[in-house]
């Protein structure tokens, strides 16, 4: 089966049914070997799928799983509805966690906190173990062996993401000097301040 | 609006620096979460400068924190302190003449502390773009449509014949550390042939003796069939009736 | 909101989302008060939707409880493979069971149970059934009168033999150990069985 309006059906009929992400590979062994159609044929019934899915209710993505259809952003005012709960909202003390993981794994316990200033809760840990976001890829071999986290495809899939590469860029760190300057800092390095006045006028209306 | 209430009072704004009325203290971390946050809103918004601290009130809030503990959450207040202190050291190293050049190595305290706050707000500004990604179940959801009747297909189990074997073994080595179950080398024909003879048996009154065995299969099938009802009525499965001397003899199962 | 081909496209988003069949009324239920569409301009955009559906893998169809999404019948062939299990393993106990059947029969699972020293599950003696492995043969006339079971054709069949008589003998089933060194088999490798061998071999040549 290697025409392509012929795959058309049959792989959103799958995509629909599965109700999870199908990977082109996963889709491919739906068709019995000698009908399996090559994967670029796949692929030309996947781009016709999104194109056909233009002004729909929902559309064609590539998460890390593999392709899903779902339904578009600009409809979540009323399919929200369908549930009575609100969704679930995530403490930044949670969301802080899992971007340290995300932009830093392997990452122990100790280095997020670290970084944090404070102590990571057991729960928030368990919470993102839970719903499948981190999970332990090794021990750093320092004292104590500390699991070393990182995240998952399923967290890919939730927000949407097909790999790490997609998530927003880290802020860059900036350069020292004009750092100071905006934080009211004196000049480094401290030899230009002989007294105890290194404090900066501007910071003292405050 | 009020910010918060502490003890009855109206907590109307945020600090405007670090003094926080002890009071205040859970309120006004839990709100920024932690005290990192807390000094980065500070030094941001209220223009704080990290040296213009008087250490000797720092110092007085340690004290009047510390007896509140008990009552507070401990760990918030400690890390509000570790920050107190942090910055009550940059504070006192800043006000002292420089002793050596030798410590010129020595990385300036502030700077420490800066690139700590910078790499911190990195993140906290990571965690509000990934709270701004899609997600699921709250602005996207997975299309699904009801799948087709689908027949059940599921292969039946492979079974190989030494595992067979082998759990076989298993099982009479331990039948006969429960009991001293004999199990004796046994002609396997005679048992299937109990099994064949039971089942033309079956549902029927009286058989024949002599319908059950076949010419077709010779002397040596007529035997098995014999010692298989010679077994089956050791075994009490079957009857044997015999009407009159030399009469036919008729076989009947037990059970049926 | 009240113009169809803006309704179209929130309608299929909540249909697809719902995961279950909505009713009019519940798709009604999503607008809020003021901007709640007319039950008609609702049934023209379901309508509309079935329309659209024409020549795709799904269709829009009504059932008891309300309208759904469902996977068009033809393409169930290629559906259904995203369900197709793997063959499971029998249990150890199942595997007893059918081991004591062979070489016992007739025997009843009171027989087997008092061997095996444990109980045998109904299910077990189901699934022999179904794979017609065994089979009843009659009756043992004792309280209860339980059944007694035979092996069949086609557990014969399954394992290559032309009868019972090609099962290895008991006496040197009882000593495996040996078996194997002498037909040379290699270690199967079986969960805790190190002495995982028999004479398949044997029973095809005899």
């Amino acid at each position: 089966m290697s025409d392509v309006e012929g795959l058309v059906p049959i792989v959103e009929a799958a995509l629909l049914a599965a109700g999870k992400p199908l990977t082109v590979a996963a889709i491919g062994a739906l068709f019995e070997e000698h009908e399996r159609p090559a994967k670029e044929d796949l692929q030309a019934a996947l781009d016709e799928i999104r194109h056909r899915c233009e002004g729909r209710g929902f559309d064609l993505v590539e998460v890390a799983s593999g392709f899903r259809f779902q339904v578009r952003e600009r409809y979540a005012t009323w399919v929200g509805r369908l549930w009575h709960e609100s969704p679930q909202k995530y403490s930044r003390a949670l969301l802080e966690t899992l971007a340290l993981v995300a932009y830093r794994q392997p990452i122990t316990r100790g280095e997020i906190e670290e970084i944090r200033g404070v102590a990571v809760s057991t729960n928030i840990i368990r919470t993102l173990h839970e719903r499948e976001w981190i999970r332990v890829v090794g021990h750093r071999d320092v004292p104590g062996r500390p699991a070393m986290y990182a995240t998952t495809r399923q967290f890919l899939d939730y927000f949407n993401l097909k790999n790490l590469d997609q998530l927003p860029a880290l802020a860059d760190i900036r350069d020292l000097e004009t750092l100071n300057a905006e934080l009211g800092f004196d000049t480094l390095p401290m030899e230009a301040s002989p007294t105890a006045q290194a404090a900066v006028d501007d910071a003292e209306q405050s | 609006m009020p910010f918060a209430f502490v003890m009855g009072k109206a907590v109307t704004e945020l600090p405007k620096d670090l003094y926080i009325p002890p009071q205040a203290l859970e309120v006004i971390l839990e709100a920024f979460e932690w005290p990192l946050d807390l000094l980065l809103y500070l030094i941001r918004r209220q223009n704080l400068d990290i040296l213009d601290i008087d250490v000797s009130r720092i110092t007085e809030q340690y004290m009047q924190y510390v007896e509140l503990m008990d009552a507070m959450r401990f760990e918030l207040a400690a890390e509000y302190l570790l920050m107190a202190a942090m910055l009550a050291e940059i504070k006192s190293r800043m006000l002292l003449p420089r002793a050596t050049p030798v410590e010129e190595e020595e990385e300036d305290p502030r700077a420490q502390l800066i690139r700590r706050l910078q790499e911190y707000e990195r993140f906290k500004k990571a965690a509000e773009d990934i709270e701004e990604l899609p997600r699921m179940e709250r602005d996207t959801w997975i299309a699904t449509a009801a799948p087709p009747p689908i027949e059940k297909q599921r292969p039946a189990p492979d079974v190989d014949m030494r595992e067979l074997l082998t759990v076989l073994s298993e099982v009479l080595k331990r039948a006969q550390m429960y009991e001293s179950h004999q199990v004796q080398r046994e002609a396997l024909s005679t048992r299937e042939r109990m099994s064949e003879v039971l089942e033309k048996l079956s549902g029927q009154q009286f058989v024949p003796f002599i319908s059950l065995f076949s010419a077709r299969e010779g002397k040596l099938g007529v035997v098995v069939t014999f010692l298989a009802i010679m077994e089956l009525i050791k075994e009490s499965l079957v009857e044997i009736v015999q009407t009159e001397n030399f009469g036919p003899i008729h076989v009947k199962g037990r059970a049926e």
